[in-house]
């Protein structure tokens, strides 16, 4: 019989908000080294745990343990320690000058560097990457021009998009990096049409995409892994789970009910959820998923498991809903302090040449910002010709934007 | 040759192109081994392989998304949404992305892509089988939209759709697969095949996009029309007795404005013609360019015959939809003022 | 290092096509009772093997066993069979009727008659229900007048819905049923926002909701599964999975690669996967969820695992794309066979009561068409006053739809 | 009256309609604890409770969804899509669902929601941030589309929306959020607290929807406009010397047709204004329906100024932007011909 108690409606709240300490005893952390890792064949159904589990290698003392060390030689590992100081210093320099009025709008990927690095160097070069705004890393560590990136965040003249997109929307077919959108998540499931098309073709490249925990809540997310189940689309479809989005915690987009990594369960793919602070454990993730792709036995989704450490973007201010420095007490601490604690115990890195990197990333990003600079930034007159506004809406411009193009008088 | 009707003529335009290029593939609800609900892909599965004409799960978003990551990766895919009642989960994708790609990424991205889906109504398919939605995509820059009338331009346009570097979303008008449609449901039903554009070429040809076709000259007004209207717009004409000039848009976006300009410079009037609901719809575009373009030219209002600003009703499908009677008497209407 | 073998796309296919034999050898079922029977307050980490098995209750000699036994008394099963009985007859009828040309459309449930009709018995009668078009059983079971019914698939003058809807597509607020929408899907979502309400309100009713497996792939699922989960909405949420989605087989929906109802895991909802042609286990899984989503427990999704034994719609042949017969060969049979079994195993039935029903079946249907056609069929001219097409639109007509009606002349 | 800027006047709206009706409640991406990210919610979680002003998962097509359920169910939900560029994902749910409930039902499900949303450009927002897209729901009987000017007609409006019983869809012109604009970038921004229309009420009042507002009473050509474009049109006016009667219509649909008629009738000249792009924008409805209505009064062409037909670019903000120098041109070229 029915019972006669009144429902009620449950809104999920975080357990910290401003003013409290930051606590994150609710982040149960796994040994690192204490995942297995299997064969890059195995059955999406003999991998269920894996969404519950999480990879990490890197270990308290930086040491790197357990069946997912990619085992990197040290160059190897002193590129990908400059490249996460490079954006990071990028990153500071173009959030200052969009305080300096120099650019409308900016977003830092500051404490999520490895995400984007450490999955650049586990692909392969022409592999196409669908990324969303916070994997500015990946353009970085294919060696994309700093002095462009700004050019497009200035949207100067020499703006490789020619001015029409926001600040950090970047878009380089030559770099395998597809045109950022503003609308999240639709990236997701055109990555997986790529991958049908590499499929479709024979060919041997793969695809990636990346987009955040709260986006998870979109069709296009469900797109995406629908279409990679059914047609087994050779694509790494990464959920950056960095704990917010905006100013919504990660429970609103359902990760107190479930990890993120365990939506892959239902469409018969693997999830692996990842320590996304630790080097070796996004690059071993990647590289496995990738192998798998290659080898014809589909998709995988990834969970990198990270946090946010600064504000959503320059137009937000998370210390009015979270607690301030909340950051700093996250468990997994900060990828560039870990992959140099692991250099330095290894002996192949020491705090001068830290300092020295630093040094040489400010100077390579301040003689690229100087650079553009020089070429402009926003609101002082030096965009693209206005002339150029009214192409490229299609391949030929038909008439009636010819004609509104006259009216403009340009 | 032999008669085609418009699905057939569809069905070799795709066929043609398959063999032609290697990158073209079609995919849909249904499209694969059925080969569609209207049967536009019948057979390709067969003759192309599986992996060129194939079903797709019941997500338009997700058919459009991946056709966008396809055509992002060189490929010319040409999806099927099975009616264009169905289409608004892929509208994101459509406008926000497809649309936008080529502009956005200063032309280093294109989207090479084709959206086929069957549109209108006459067929008694209720508020979600007989939905004119054209007016979503004609306001969206980046977009081409077309509409055929007839089984060879059919072919030929869509043909040139596929050949586009840009995204073209095709309406193919439901009720004229089978037949011309003059709106006397209760005459018999007319096969193609008694109709000169039933004389399909088997292989290549095109007709291009952005060109109206003048299907009928006359002196007295100009009807602008397109898909299954223009067949109505005919026997209205014939049954008013106005010598009016009748055209086909076939392509909405970009519009053929010099044969629109012309035609109504030389007329002086104008009626515009439409399923669609008409509050918004893209009578509203067309007669603000007449106006704009034809003012000092024009001797009567610009009249508009549409869908009545309402959900498709079953019942009164031949209430509710815009035949010859209320075609001949915006005509008439227009030709009063003298 | 990257292999070099070429990549290629799956396009999954059915086991048989038109010609072959029918072969079900890939449907594996669990024994009937074997399945355990939770709490309803267990939390859907510790249920994550349901969405895998099957639960069964009717075992092949008719006999309930097991732990999901919801011990109905005779009366109740021979309602329930009776119900059962009277849907197939009258969906036999009006796709009779669609044949003779006095209707433009039909959508039979034949051979999913208990999904919809054990649902109904188990969920109280205030609980809202937002159907998919194939669930008239819940109208027929709530005792709605069959009259009506055909009305509406009439569009004549007394059409409830005053002719504006596609047959089939009825409505009945007084009966819990939401208006059915030609678009699939969105009724998921909406459920959930019903359910969310009720919660909000502090009332004690629940809303259920009805997709087919092809469903599952559009956004709306993604959406109801994740409010669901987020907001802790009082509803159930049924896939029923009848191996069809018009002409495409369940695979092409991701259901070779992982079972539908294990799509609830990544959401942190229970998953129950049933045989939806078992009375009692239809009953007994809604029951449990019923219960759960009362108790404040939440949301639970429901796989109903059944087969589509006839064609899509009028407009459908099924002989052109799978064997013909094929539905006589599904493992799980039929549903009013196997509760007639059942009953005739208990002593409460024989087949000349089962033929008496049948009669007493086709009389009502009889006589209810006598007056619905009596009223009007579709194309004769009897529907509803060309005025009351103007209506609704708005609460208040606006101007342009006064003006509108007056151009038409009516 | 304290004076409110529209932020402000659009809270007071919400906290209004929330402690007068306890079916009323709010929710959006970021909508709860932070109170949106323009502030419009700001506060009303913590004044009315958790469950009545919160966080949504980021899912626009979920949003719409669940609160045409609530509606269902007799709540009045208003829900903030935190962008109108970001309506998309919900657009199938508010037109195929939230349009048609009350008419494929026969008026026994309703759908009395509110869909909050901000538009238009002038803030370097890029193409994603600065959309108009409200042709897009014009077009779909069943749906009103409002869109106010001023503090005092955004609180008036937002509270007859929340009122009424069939779907609305509330655009907010985010550029005039914090102060009015003429369309001067260069000129120092005006706060709305020196504007007459900032002088808001505390308590309940409406506006009622379907009625324009005469903002300028003039006699040589009628301006129809709406959002930030009344104030550019305003400037527009004042710069040209032109004395036209600018009209805020404040409801697209339905529409205020009389004083339109009217006034036009009056003038005999009609310049249309919008953000959005031109082709198949609100602007080719309005001028069409004037062209109906006043044919024989028109002195001249119906001129439109809108947005070019391209994305929003970003760095182009001010060449994009239909400011007063564009309106005035406008209004000029329809006072030449005499
Ligand atoms: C479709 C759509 N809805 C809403 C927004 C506004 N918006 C921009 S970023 C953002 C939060 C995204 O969070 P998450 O996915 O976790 O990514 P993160 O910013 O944390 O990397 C929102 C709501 C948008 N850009 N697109
Ligand atoms: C959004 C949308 N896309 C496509 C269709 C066309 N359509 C109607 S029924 C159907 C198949 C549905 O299959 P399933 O969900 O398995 O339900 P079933 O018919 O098997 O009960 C399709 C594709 C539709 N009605 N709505
Ligand atoms: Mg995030
Ligand atoms: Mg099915």
């Amino acid at each position: 019989m029915k019972n006669r108690n009144p429902l009620s409606l449950r809104v999920p709240e975080p357990k910290t908000r401003p003013g409290d300490k930051p606590d994150f005893s609710a982040v149960k952390l796994p040994e690192a080294g204490s995942v297995p890792r299997p064969e890059i064949g195995a059955h999406a159904r003999e991998l269920l745990e894996y969404p519950f589990t999480l990879i990490r290698v890197l270990d308290g003392k930086g040491k790197a343990v357990g069946p997912w060390d990619p085992k990197l030689d040290a160059d190897t590992l002193r590129r990908g320690l400059k490249n996460m100081l490079l954006v990071r210093v990028y990153d500071d320099r173009m959030y200052r000058a969009q305080r300096q009025g120099k650019t409308s709008f900016y977003m830092k990927s500051t404490g999520e560097e490895a995400v984007a690095i450490a999955a650049a160097f586990a692909l392969e070069r022409d592999d196409m990457c669908f990324p969303s705004y916070r994997q500015q890393g990946l353009l970085v560590a294919r060696g994309y021009p700093l002095v462009d990136m700004m050019h497009q965040v200035y949207s100067n003249t020499k703006d490789p998009v020619k001015g029409r997109q926001l600040p950090i929307m970047y878009s380089s077919k030559e770099y395998g990096f597809f045109t950022i959108s503003g609308n999240l998540g639709t990236q997701f499931p055109q990555a997986v049409g790529w991958a049908m098309a590499s499929a479709y073709k024979g060919d041997d490249r793969i695809a990636a995409s990346w987009i955040g925990d709260g986006t998870t809540a979109e069709g296009d997310f469900h797109y995406a892994m629908t279409f990679a189940s059914v047609y087994r689309a050779p694509v790494i479809l990464n959920v950056v789970n960095n704990q917010w989005a905006i100013s919504s915690f990660a429970g609103i987009a359902g990760g107190n009910e479930a990890t993120f990594a365990s939506k892959a369960i239902g469409y018969g793919l693997p999830g692996l959820r990842v320590d996304g602070n630790d080097f070796l454990a996004v690059y071993a993730a990647t590289q496995w998923a990738a192998a798998r792709a290659r080898a014809n036995f589909g998709a995988t989704m990834i969970e990198m498991y990270t946090y946010r450490a600064e504000g959503h973007s320059t137009s937000d201010d998370p210390a009015r809903y979270r607690p301030v420095d909340d950051g700093k007490s996250w468990p997994l601490g900060d990828p560039v302090e870990r992959l140099k604690q692991h250099l330095v115990s290894l002996g192949e890195w020491d705090d001068a040449r830290h300092e020295a990197a630093i040094k040489e990333a400010q100077e390579q990003v301040r003689a690229a910002n100087k650079e553009a600079e020089a070429v402009g930034v926003l609101g002082q007159g030096n965009i693209p010709s206005v002339k150029t506004m009214f192409e490229d809406v299609y391949k030929e411009m038909p008439w009636h934007l010819r004609r509104q193009r006259q009216e403009s008088g340009v | 040759m032999p008669a085609m009707n418009m699905i057939q003529a569809l069905n070799s335009a795709l066929d043609t192109m398959m063999a032609k290029d290697p990158n073209v593939l079609t995919y849909g609800e249904d499209a694969g081994y059925f080969g569609g609900v209207f049967r536009v892909t019948d057979g390709l599965q067969k003759k192309h392989g599986l992996t060129r004409a194939f079903d797709s799960p019941i997500s338009e978003g997700g058919l459009v998304a991946t056709a966008i990551g396809m055509g992002a990766y060189g490929l010319r895919p040409v999806i099927e949404i099975q009616f264009a009642d169905y289409i608004y989960p892929g509208y994101d994708q459509i406008i926000s992305e497809a649309a936008k790609i080529r502009y956005r990424s200063a032309g280093e991205f294109t989207v090479p892509i084709t959206i086929r889906t069957p549109y209108g109504g006459g067929i008694f398919g209720g508020q979600t089988h007989s939905q004119s939605p054209e007016a979503l995509f004609t306001h969206i820059p980046g977009i081409k939209t077309v509409i055929p009338s007839t089984p060879y331009d059919a072919k030929g346009l869509l043909i040139s759709a596929i050949e586009c570097d840009d995204p073209v979303v095709f309406f193919e008008p439901k009720r004229i697969y089978n037949g011309p449609f003059s709106g006397h449901h209760d005459q018999p039903v007319q096969p193609w095949s008694k109709h000169p554009a039933s004389d399909v070429p088997e292989g290549y040809y095109n007709v291009p996009l952005g060109k109206a076709a003048i299907v009928r000259e006359g002196s007295d007004l100009t009807v602008l029309a397109y898909g299954t209207m223009v067949h109505v717009s005919l026997a209205a004409t014939a049954e008013t007795g106005i010598d009016a000039e009748v055209i086909d848009l076939r392509t909405l976006v970009p519009l053929d404005i010099e044969t629109i300009v012309a035609s109504v410079k030389k007329t002086g009037r104008c009626v515009v013609v439409h399923e669609a609901t008409r509050t918004s719809g893209f009578g509203a575009e067309l007669s603000a360019l007449v106006q704009e373009h034809c003012f000092y030219n024009l001797e009567a209002p610009i009249e508009r015959v549409a869908g009545y600003d309402m959900p498709y009703p079953h019942a009164f499908e031949w209430h509710y939809f815009p035949g010859p009677q209320r075609v001949g008497d915006a005509m008439k209407r227009a030709m009063e003022n003298k």
